[in-house]
This record gives C-alpha cells, sequence and structure tokens, in this order.
C-alpha cells in the first residue's frame, strides 16, 4: 500500500517537475468554485499561492453547500463545484459529471468549549436532534435548554451526518439554520448552549468536537473506520477537466497541497 | 392684420364673450378694455392659442383670422407653435426665463432653429435696453430690474419679427418712469405692427391707442 | 389635563432614551471602526470598496438615462391613463423587497444561461437589478422637478413659439436639475447599502479586485454579511467594524446631499 | 428621439410585469393541484420538506412585532420632538434621524449579532437568535425613516391651533393630545404602514437574528424564517427541486403583500410612498 503511493508521490513530482504552484505560469483567466462550505478554507489558501505565483489568474470562491456546487457546476454556472458527499449515479449521468476526492473527512458533533460533556452515546445524539432530549443536565451536562443548530438541504455535511449519525432521524424543525461549516462554527462559539455538526477540519479551541460512543473523530479513529461518520471531500468538472481546470485539480492532488494545506486544515489526504 | 368674426368664447360650459366681430389692423394700438374677469386676457390668449397650455376645458366658436407676410388663415388650421412665432405676447409680469439675458432674447430663435447674426444686438436696441445690458448680456436675467425685466420680454418678442404683438397689460407691475418707456416703445413699434393692448388704464389708453373695444357682459352665459 | 402631561413627559423620556440607545450604536462603530482602521489598515478589505464602488457607479448610470427618458416620455406623450399605469408601475417596483428583485434577477440568470453560457452571475448582472431597484427614485425625482418647473415658465417659452418639446427640454429639464440629482444621490445611497440583490446576483466572498463584467465581485455589505457569520478571530471581527463604518459614511454622505439639495435647491 | 423615450418608457415601466410573470412562472408547476397544499404546509418525501407556510407565519410576527415597537418609538419621539420645536437643537436632531436612516441594514443586523444577542441569551437562554431579537433590531432600522415621516407630516399643522388651545388653557400637551394626533391621524396610518412594508420586506436582519427555524413559531422567542429569508437560504438549491420553487411562491406571496399594501395607502388618498 504504502509503496503505490510512493509510486504516485514520484510519478506526480515527475510530472510537473516541482511541488508548488509554479505548473499555473501558462495559463490566465478566472476560475469560479462554489459548493461545499466545509472545502472553503482549504480552497481559500490553495487560491492564495495560485494568485500569488500568477497574478493573472483569478479564482472566486463561493459557498452554498454541497447540492448548490454539484448543481452549479452541472449547469455551467461554475467551473469547479464543491461537493462533501459522493455525487449520485443521477446526477453523474444527467450532466456528465467527474468527480475528485481529495481528503477525508469526519463529521463532528460539536459543542461549545465551555460545556463539560465531551461523550454522548449514539442514541442520545439522535434523540438531542430530533429534539427528545432537551437539557444538557440529562446528559450529564450543566441544567441548560439545548440549542440545536442544523444547515439546509443543499448542505452535503448535513445530508451525510443525517444518514449515518442520525441513521435518517428527524432533527427537529424549530432547530436554527445556518448556511455554511464556518457559520455553524461561529454560532457554537458564540453559543454556550449549542450542539451542531462540524467539518472536523474546523474544531479548534472555539468549537468543541465529542467522542461518540467514546470515539473521537481524529485521524486515527476515521482511517479505522470506528468513526463512522465520515465522507470524502470532492471537487468536480462537467467532462474531463482541462486547461486551467485540469492543472488546479491535479495541484489540489498534488503532495505539496495534500501535505502542506489539506492535513495543515484538519483533513485526511488521500495521497 | 387680425380679423375676428362672430366669436365667442369661454370655459366649461360658461360663455365669457358672445359674437364679437372685429379687425385690427397693422398699423394701429387698438385697446381692450372691459371689466376684470371678463375674459380680456383670454382673448389675447386665443389669439395665439396660449389659453390651450393652460386650461383644456377652453372652447371657442367664430372665426379668428391672421394675415401676415408669412401666414394667412383662421388661427385653429395653424400649428400652434408657428402661430406663436408670428404673434409676440408680453405678460402682465416680465417673468424672465431662469437663463442669461442673452439666452432669453435669443430662446425663440433657439427653439425655432433659426440663429441670425446680431439679431439678439438688434433686438435689444430695439427695445431701449441695450445700452444697459450689453455688458450683462451673462448675467442671470432676474438680476435685472422690473422696468428692464419688461423691455427684455419685448426684446424676446421682437427677436422673432412677428408683425402682430399682444400686450396683456405691459405696465400694471411698473413705476411711473418705466410705464412712460414702454408706452413710448409701443407707439414705435405700432407704425410697421398690429398691436393689441389689453388695459384697465383709461388714461394710458388715451395717451397710446387708436381706438378701444369693450367687451361687454353676456346676457345668457350658459352653452 | 394631567394626562396631557403624562403624555408629553413619557415622550421626552423616549426621545431622550431612543436617542441615547442610536448614539451609542453609532459610537459603538465609529469607536471599532477607527481601531480597525489604525490597527489593521484597509488592504483586506479593499476589493470590497472597490467592488462597491463599481457596482454603484454602473447600476446607478444605467438607471439615469432610463429613468430620465421614461419620465420624460410620461411628461411629453402619455395620456392621462398611461401615466397613471406608469405612476403605479414604479410605486409597486419601489416598493418590492428587494430579494424579490434579486430573486428576478438570477431567475433571468438561469432562463439566460441556458442559450449563453457566458452569462454567469457577475458584477454585469448585480448592476441591472440594482439598477432596476432604483430607477423608480430616478423617475419618481424627475417627475417631481417637472412638476415644481413654474408654470409661468412655460407659459413663456410657449409664447415664444416652443414646442411641447422644446419646452421639456429647454425649460423643464434645466429646472428639474435640483431634484434629478436627490434622486440620484437617494439611488447612490440605496445601491451602495442593499445586501440582497447582490447577494442572488454575483457576490462573492473572496475574489479579489473587479476585473470585468462578467467576474463575480466582492462588496462591503456582502463582506459584512458573509464575515459576522463565519468570523473565526478578532481580527476578522474587527474587519467587520471597518466595512461597516465605511459603507455608513458612504451613505450618510449621499442621503445628507440629497436632502442638502431639496432643501436649497427648492426655489 | 421618441421612440427611444418609447422604448425606454415601456422597458421600465413593464419591469413590474416582468417580475410578476417570472415569479408566476417558476411557480405554477407547484401551485396546480395537489401541489398547492405541499407548497403551503410542507410534507415532501425528502428528509426536510419545505413549506411557505412557516415562513408566512415567520413574517407576520416580525413584521407586525417590529411595527409595533417602532409605531411606538416613532410616535413618542415625534412628539416628544414636536413639544420641544423651535429649540435650537431639533434641526440637529431631525438631520440625526436622517443619517440613521440611512445606516445600511447589514450593519444593524451585525450590530445586533453582536451587541443584541448576547443579553438575549442572557435573558432568555437559548441562541438569543429569535423573532424578539429580529423584531427589536428591524424597529431600529424603521423607527428613523418613520419619525422623518411623521415629523414632516406635523410640520404641516397650521400654527394657529397651538395659540388657540395655549388661549383657551391648554399647554403643548392637550395640543399634541388633542389637536395634532387627531388631526394627522391618516398620515401616522400612512406612515405605520409604510413602516410595515418595509419591515416586511426586509431580509438581513431576520436572516441574521432569527434564527431561521422551520417550525410555525408559536412564541416571540421562537425562531423563525420570514419569506424574504426562505429565498436567501434556498435560492441556491436544485433548480428543479420543489424547495427551489417555494421560493418564487414566497416571492408571489411577498409581492402580492406590496401591492396591496400600495393600493391600500392609494386608497387612503395618500400617493406618496417612498
Amino acid at each position: 500500500m504504502k509503496k503505490t503511493f510512493l509510486a504516485v508521490f514520484t510519478a506526480i513530482v515527475a510530472l510537473y517537475g516541482s511541488e508548488n504552484a509554479d505548473i499555473f505560469t501558462k495559463y490566465e483567466g478566472t476560475l469560479r468554485i462554489a459548493g461545499g462550505t466545509a472545502h472553503i478554507p482549504t480552497m481559500k489558501a490553495v487560491a492564495k499561492e495560485i494568485e500569488k505565483s500568477n497574478p493573472r489568474i483569478k479564482v472566486a470562491i463561493a459557498g452554498g453547500g454541497s447540492g448548490v456546487g454539484i448543481k452549479k457546476v452541472g449547469e455551467g454556472l461554475v467551473d469547479i463545484g464543491n461537493a462533501g458527499r459522493a455525487v449520485t449515479d443521477k446526477e453523474k449521468s444527467r450532466y456528465g459529471l467527474v468527480p475528485f476526492k481529495w481528503a477525508i473527512d469526519a463529521i463532528a458533533v460539536a459543542v461549545n468549549p465551555s460545556n463539560p460533556v465531551s461523550n454522548l452515546e449514539r442514541e442520545k445524539v439522535i434523540d438531542i436532534f430530533a429534539g427528545r432530549i432537551k437539557n444538557w443536565k440529562e446528559v450529564g451536562g450543566k441544567d441548560a435548554p439545548i440549542d440545536i443548530y442544523t444547515r439546509d438541504s443543499a448542505s452535503g455535511t448535513r445530508k451525510v451526518f443525517w444518514k449515518k449519525m442520525l441513521s435518517k432521524g428527524e432533527i427537529t424543525p424549530s432547530a436554527n439554520f445556518v448556511n455554511s461549516n464556518g457559520a455553524m462554527k461561529r454560532a457554537i462559539a458564540n453559543d454556550p448552549n449549542a450542539i451542531g455538526f462540524v467539518s472536523a477540519g474546523f474544531l479548534d479551541d472555539s468549537v468543541k468536537g465529542i467522542s461518540v460512543d467514546g470515539i473521537y473523530p481524529d485521524k486515527k479513529h476515521i482511517l479505522s473506520g470506528e468513526y463512522g461518520c465520515k465522507r470524502g471531500l470532492y471537487s468536480i468538472t462537467k467532462g474531463q477537466p482541462e486547461g486551467l481546470k485540469k492543472a488546479f485539480i491535479d495541484y489540489m492532488l498534488s503532495p505539496h497541497v495534500q501535505h502542506d494545506i489539506v492535513a495543515k486544515k484538519g483533513f485526511i489526504p488521500v495521497r | 392684420m387680425i380679423k375676428v368674426s362672430n366669436l365667442s368664447y369661454g370655459y366649461g360650459r360658461k360663455y365669457l364673450v358672445r359674437d364679437l366681430n372685429a379687425t385690427f389692423r397693422r398699423g394701429e394700438i387698438t385697446a381692450i378694455t372691459g371689466r376684470s374677469g371678463i375674459g380680456k386676457s383670454t382673448f389675447l390668449k386665443s389669439i395665439n392659442r396660449l389659453h390651450e397650455v393652460e386650461r383644456s376645458d377652453f372652447f371657442r366658436e367664430g372665426r379668428i383670422e391672421i394675415e401676415t407676410s408669412t401666414l394667412s388663415g383662421d388661427v385653429s388650421s395653424i400649428e400652434p407653435h408657428i402661430l406663436r412665432r408670428s404673434v409676440g405676447y408680453i405678460f402682465q409680469s416680465p417673468i424672465p426665463l431662469p437663463m442669461s439675458v442673452e439666452k432669453n432674447v435669443s430662446f425663440a430663435m433657439d427653439v425655432a432653429g433659426c440663429t441670425r447674426e446680431g439679431a439678439v444686438r438688434d433686438a435689444l436696441q430695439s427695445a431701449h435696453l441695450w445700452a444697459e445690458v450689453k455688458d450683462r448680456l451673462d448675467e442671470d436675467a432676474s438680476r435685472l430690474s422690473l422696468g428692464q425685466q419688461q423691455r427684455l420680454a419685448i426684446a424676446r418678442v421682437l427677436v422673432m419679427e412677428s408683425e402682430i404683438i399682444l400686450f396683456d397689460e405691459p405696465t400694471s407691475s411698473l413705476d411711473p418712469n418705466s410705464t412712460r418707456m414702454i408706452e413710448e416703445l409701443m407707439v414705435e413699434l405700432s407704425k410697421e405692427k398690429t398691436i393689441l393692448l389689453v388695459s384697465h388704464d383709461m388714461e394710458q389708453i388715451g395717451r397710446v391707442a387708436d381706438d378701444v373695444i369693450a367687451l361687454e357682459e353676456v346676457s345668457s352665459n350658459i352653452r | 389635563m394631567s394626562g396631557d402631561r403624562l403624555l408629553l413627559h413619557i415622550s421626552r423620556v423616549v426621545v431622550v432614551a431612543i436617542t441615547a440607545i442610536y448614539l451609542s450604536i453609532l459610537f459603538h462603530i465609529i469607536i471599532k471602526g477607527i481601531d480597525a482602521i489604525v490597527s489593521l489598515g484597509v488592504s483586506d478589505i479593499t476589493p470590497a470598496i472597490w467592488g462597491s464602488l463599481t457596482l454603484v457607479l454602473l447600476s446607478v448610470t444605467m438607471a439615469i438615462p432610463l429613468g430620465v427618458s421614461s419620465a420624460i416620455y410620461m411628461e411629453l406623450y402619455g395620456s392621462p391613463k398611461i401615466v397613471e399605469i406608469f405612476d403605479i408601475s414604479f410605486e409597486i417596483l419601489a416598493s418590492i423587497p428587494s430579494i424579490v428583485i434579486g430573486l428576478f434577477g438570477f431567475a433571468t440568470l438561469i432562463a439566460l444561461h441556458r442559450y449563453i453560457p457566458s452569462f454567469r452571475a457577475s458584477l454585469l448582472l448585480a448592476s441591472i437589478s440594482l439598477c432596476i431597484l432604483v430607477l423608480p427614485y430616478i423617475v419618481k425625482a424627475t417627475r417631481l422637478g417637472f412638476s415644481e418647473t413654474p408654470s409661468d415658465h412655460k407659459a413663456v417659452a410657449y409664447s415664444l413659439g416652443a414646442t411641447k418639446e422644446d419646452v421639456l427640454f429647454r425649460i423643464m429639464l434645466p429646472s428639474a436639475r435640483g431634484q434629478i440629482k436627490k434622486g440620484i444621490f437617494l439611488a447612490i445611497a440605496r445601491s451602495a447599502e442593499d445586501t440582497a440583490v447582490i447577494m442572488l446576483t454575483g457576490a462573492v466572498a473572496s475574489y479579489g479586485f473587479v476585473d470585468g463584467l462578467l467576474s463575480p465581485f466582492e462588496a462591503l455589505p456582502f463582506y459584512i454579511y458573509y464575515t459576522s457569520a463565519v468570523y473565526s478571530d478578532p481580527g476578522e471581527l474587527l474587519s467587520i467594524y471597518e466595512a461597516a463604518l465605511i459603507l455608513i459614511c458612504l451613505s450618510a454622505i449621499f442621503i445628507r446631499l440629497s436632502s442638502g439639495i431639496s432643501r436649497g435647491g427648492a426655489k | 428621439m421618441r421612440s427611444f423615450l418609447t422604448l425606454s418608457a415601456i422597458v421600465t415601466a413593464s419591469i413590474v410585469v416582468g417580475i410578476a410573470l417570472f415569479l408566476l412562472y417558476f411557480s405554477l408547476p407547484l401551485l396546480e393541484g395537489s401541489g398547492l397544499e405541499k407548497t403551503i404546509v410542507g410534507g415532501g418525501d425528502g428528509d426536510l420538506s419545505y413549506g411557505v407556510l412557516p415562513a408566512l407565519v415567520g413574517t407576520l410576527w416580525i413584521s407586525l412585532l417590529s411595527t409595533l415597537f417602532a409605531l411606538f418609538i416613532s410616535l413618542f419621539t415625534s412628539m416628544g420632538l414636536e413639544s420641544l420645536s423651535g429649540k435650537r437643537y431639533t434641526r440637529f436632531v431631525e438631520s440625526f434621524y436622517e443619517i440613521l436612516s440611512s445606516i445600511p441594514t447589514v450593519v444593524y443586523a451585525f450590530l445586533g449579532i453582536v451587541l443584541l444577542l448576547p443579553h438575549m441569551r442572557a435573558l432568555f437562554g437559548g441562541s438569543g437568535m429569535s423573532i424578539l431579537s429580529a423584531s427589536i433590531v428591524l424597529s431600529l432600522v424603521i423607527s428613523p425613516t418613520m419619525i422623518l415621516y411623521f415629523r414632516e407630516s406635523f410640520s404641516t399643522v397650521p400654527r394657529e391651533y397651538r395659540v388657540v388651545v395655549y388661549s383657551l388653557g391648554g399647554d403643548e400637551g392637550s395640543y399634541i393630545r388633542r389637536v395634532l394626533l387627531p388631526f394627522r391621524a391618516k398620515s401616522l396610518k400612512v406612515g405605520t404602514i409604510m413602516g410595515f412594508a418595509r419591515a416586511s420586506g426586509d431580509t438581513m436582519v431576520s436572516l441574521m437574528l432569527a434564527g431561521n427555524s422551520l417550525e410555525i413559531p408559536i412564541s416571540p422567542l421562537d425562531g423563525a424564517r420570514t419569506l424574504t429569508t426562505h429565498i436567501a437560504l434556498l435560492f441556491a438549491e436544485d433548480f428543479d427541486s420543489a424547495e427551489f420553487r417555494s421560493i418564487f411562491v414566497a416571492g408571489l406571496i411577498l409581492m402580492s403583500v406590496t401591492i396591496s399594501i400600495i393600493v391600500s395607502i392609494r386608497k387612503m388618498g395618500a400617493k406618496d410612498v417612498g
């Protein structure tokens, strides 16, 4: 396994002879990216490097959610769509979409750092999001009502979380809706009684990820499969990518980006 | 020349004047008198059809024919703006347009699209205003004195070289001195033109008019 | 009588309280905003500032000829019936929630994109949508200016042989200039502050400097909206105040200008 | 020249019709047959169902509550200013309210997040995002315009009325309560309706402060989404989905509200809506 990885590394390094953004020198123009919001910090960092090495390239990054990314790239409204879930066969065949997975990410149940709760049974998580458990003291916290935060239907994070963590259980409609991973993190950081779900890459000292059934969503547990609520982060093109789009996708998969950006942003590189 | 035959007019369903017959000749000043509200201004405005832009309920029966070197026929058969270029009108108050002295005088030429060299100067000279304003042509016209403004209004009309000029109580807002200047001007202009003067002032009429028409009360005024 | 006095006292207390609330809000922004400008400089939000300026310039430039000529048309050729229909439709347009106008822009985009693939959410689309948003202000101001033209001036012009067109272009339009300017300043203030329209038609969180009509763009109000939902450190939070202060200054200047003209210009 | 004028007039005047037609075109498939019920109350086959009913109720809650607050604020403020009128600082105070009316809505909403939400959280618990929070901030947004409108209508009341009231032994309070307010009742109504129109059409304050939840709100402390935020949250959805199309229904409802407000103001005889 390790050998194959190494082989790919060497192949890529040999192909481009460089690990940084120099490969973009022969392109110019605007690259429009939209969709999954878990992707945004990584994409922004990559865009900064590209624009620095070649000011004639501009990268516009918008959120919207995975559904939006898939739909927009399919309709040709953007060049690259981002999704935090797999593209369905229906979507693939309808638009001729080609997805590239460039990271593995877990979706963590997240609370405010001041919350003493740091582990929940999966059943309790399901009950909390369904609105059946309403107070933190019922799960070992302080006596305070639970504020639930969720995302809209375009969110891939929500879709994966709903399927793999909640086993397709209901999320109470009285939950507050936010529209990106970034906004979820900000909302939970502001609200001591909050619970929500967020891409593991967004966990830091302002939002606390908690263990489910004793398993914390870190690299070890994700790779071993013990933490099941995980997904790939994809970038999608309509048809096989070429030109600037191809260069961008290749760059996302290059060892430099995989190790110096993707991994640093808290995701698990695929190469 | 203006020939009015069987003219009746009024607003809405009410007659102001019925069956008026008159002829106004070149070289004469004809004064129009009558009690206030009887429709003296309306009579003047019905000649150059200015009432049409002011009130929509105006009606007229009978004929108003004009004859100048460029136009002849009933006024209703002539395009209003062409008609008005041949029939000058001086209002009660001078009403300078919000522009420079020069632009005020050249306004009629500008809208007619025919600018003549020296026309502004000629008109101001004929209106006896040139000496006072020749260095103030770019000033806003509202900065002239009231008397000067009224002579400006006359210059503004003279530039059209119209052969008919209608004066609607032109001196009612002026001091005696300015009044005298306007009266002299009218007499001077009447040598070449047909002039109608609406006035209350019997002394003034005595001083300048060659003929007088008094508008009379209508007996049955409902249409 | 005592009821009357009580009412008076309550209202004076409310005046003081409300004024105090607004003042403290204003001071809060000004102090934090100045703090931000001093400690951060403006480099982070410069693209958004330029984006907003370009957007305002484009949308108002489009709205002026359209709005003024519509008002001229109504004045010159409109029958009373047509004028009334136009009046009502502009009144409705002026009161439609801006998000609905943004939605209209977005729906137009979806419809047009099928045929013109290069037409996407962009500066152009957002400017056109904002132009629709501010158009009624220009029409209304121009018509107000026309209606305020002294009727004496019109009568004199007619008596000198002017046609309806002459009167409009030589007398009414110059006299409406003050009101039109007022309408333009109001339109500038409105298009600078609107968030809902540009959010649906092409504003993005990060793009850099405006570089083309068909490109996405950054803008101050969208920056405030987006960043206040996702900021992750105190510096980013402070930069929101910076954007807010600049945006307030922009709007306040133009609102002041628009009302200043109306007070001084009405003769 | 004439054809250019005609063209631009037709273009500008038909925009309204164009907007209405677009909204109808996109929302018609949803309004036909059994789609109507689904559109209104929700109940799709997905894991989330979108009806516009919660948004409609949310809009009513937030715009009514904020108009109520704003009416209180602006009525008392303009009465207070009236009683102080003639004093040197009233002119200053008026330009102050003019500047307040120019502050962008998104800035008010941002200030709501940083200044109001922590207090709401401390007072009532929960996330702080609620109908109440949005309404408070929204009332601050619409009050300056209402105050300016009321002030303007007060300023045209003949000065003699005050003199008569004083000569009959009344004071400022009796003048305001017994003469000014009844005399200007229509302006007060129109100003309030205009405030309501602005409140119901606002997006940013509700989007950033009301929590956007999907449940039909029962108390002012519940979260809610409004018709406007429904559009803002879902415009980028899958173009063929029922959720996406429901935003056009929301747009249609908003437009009908606008039209009925205009009609009612016109019926009251006040032409000036701005």
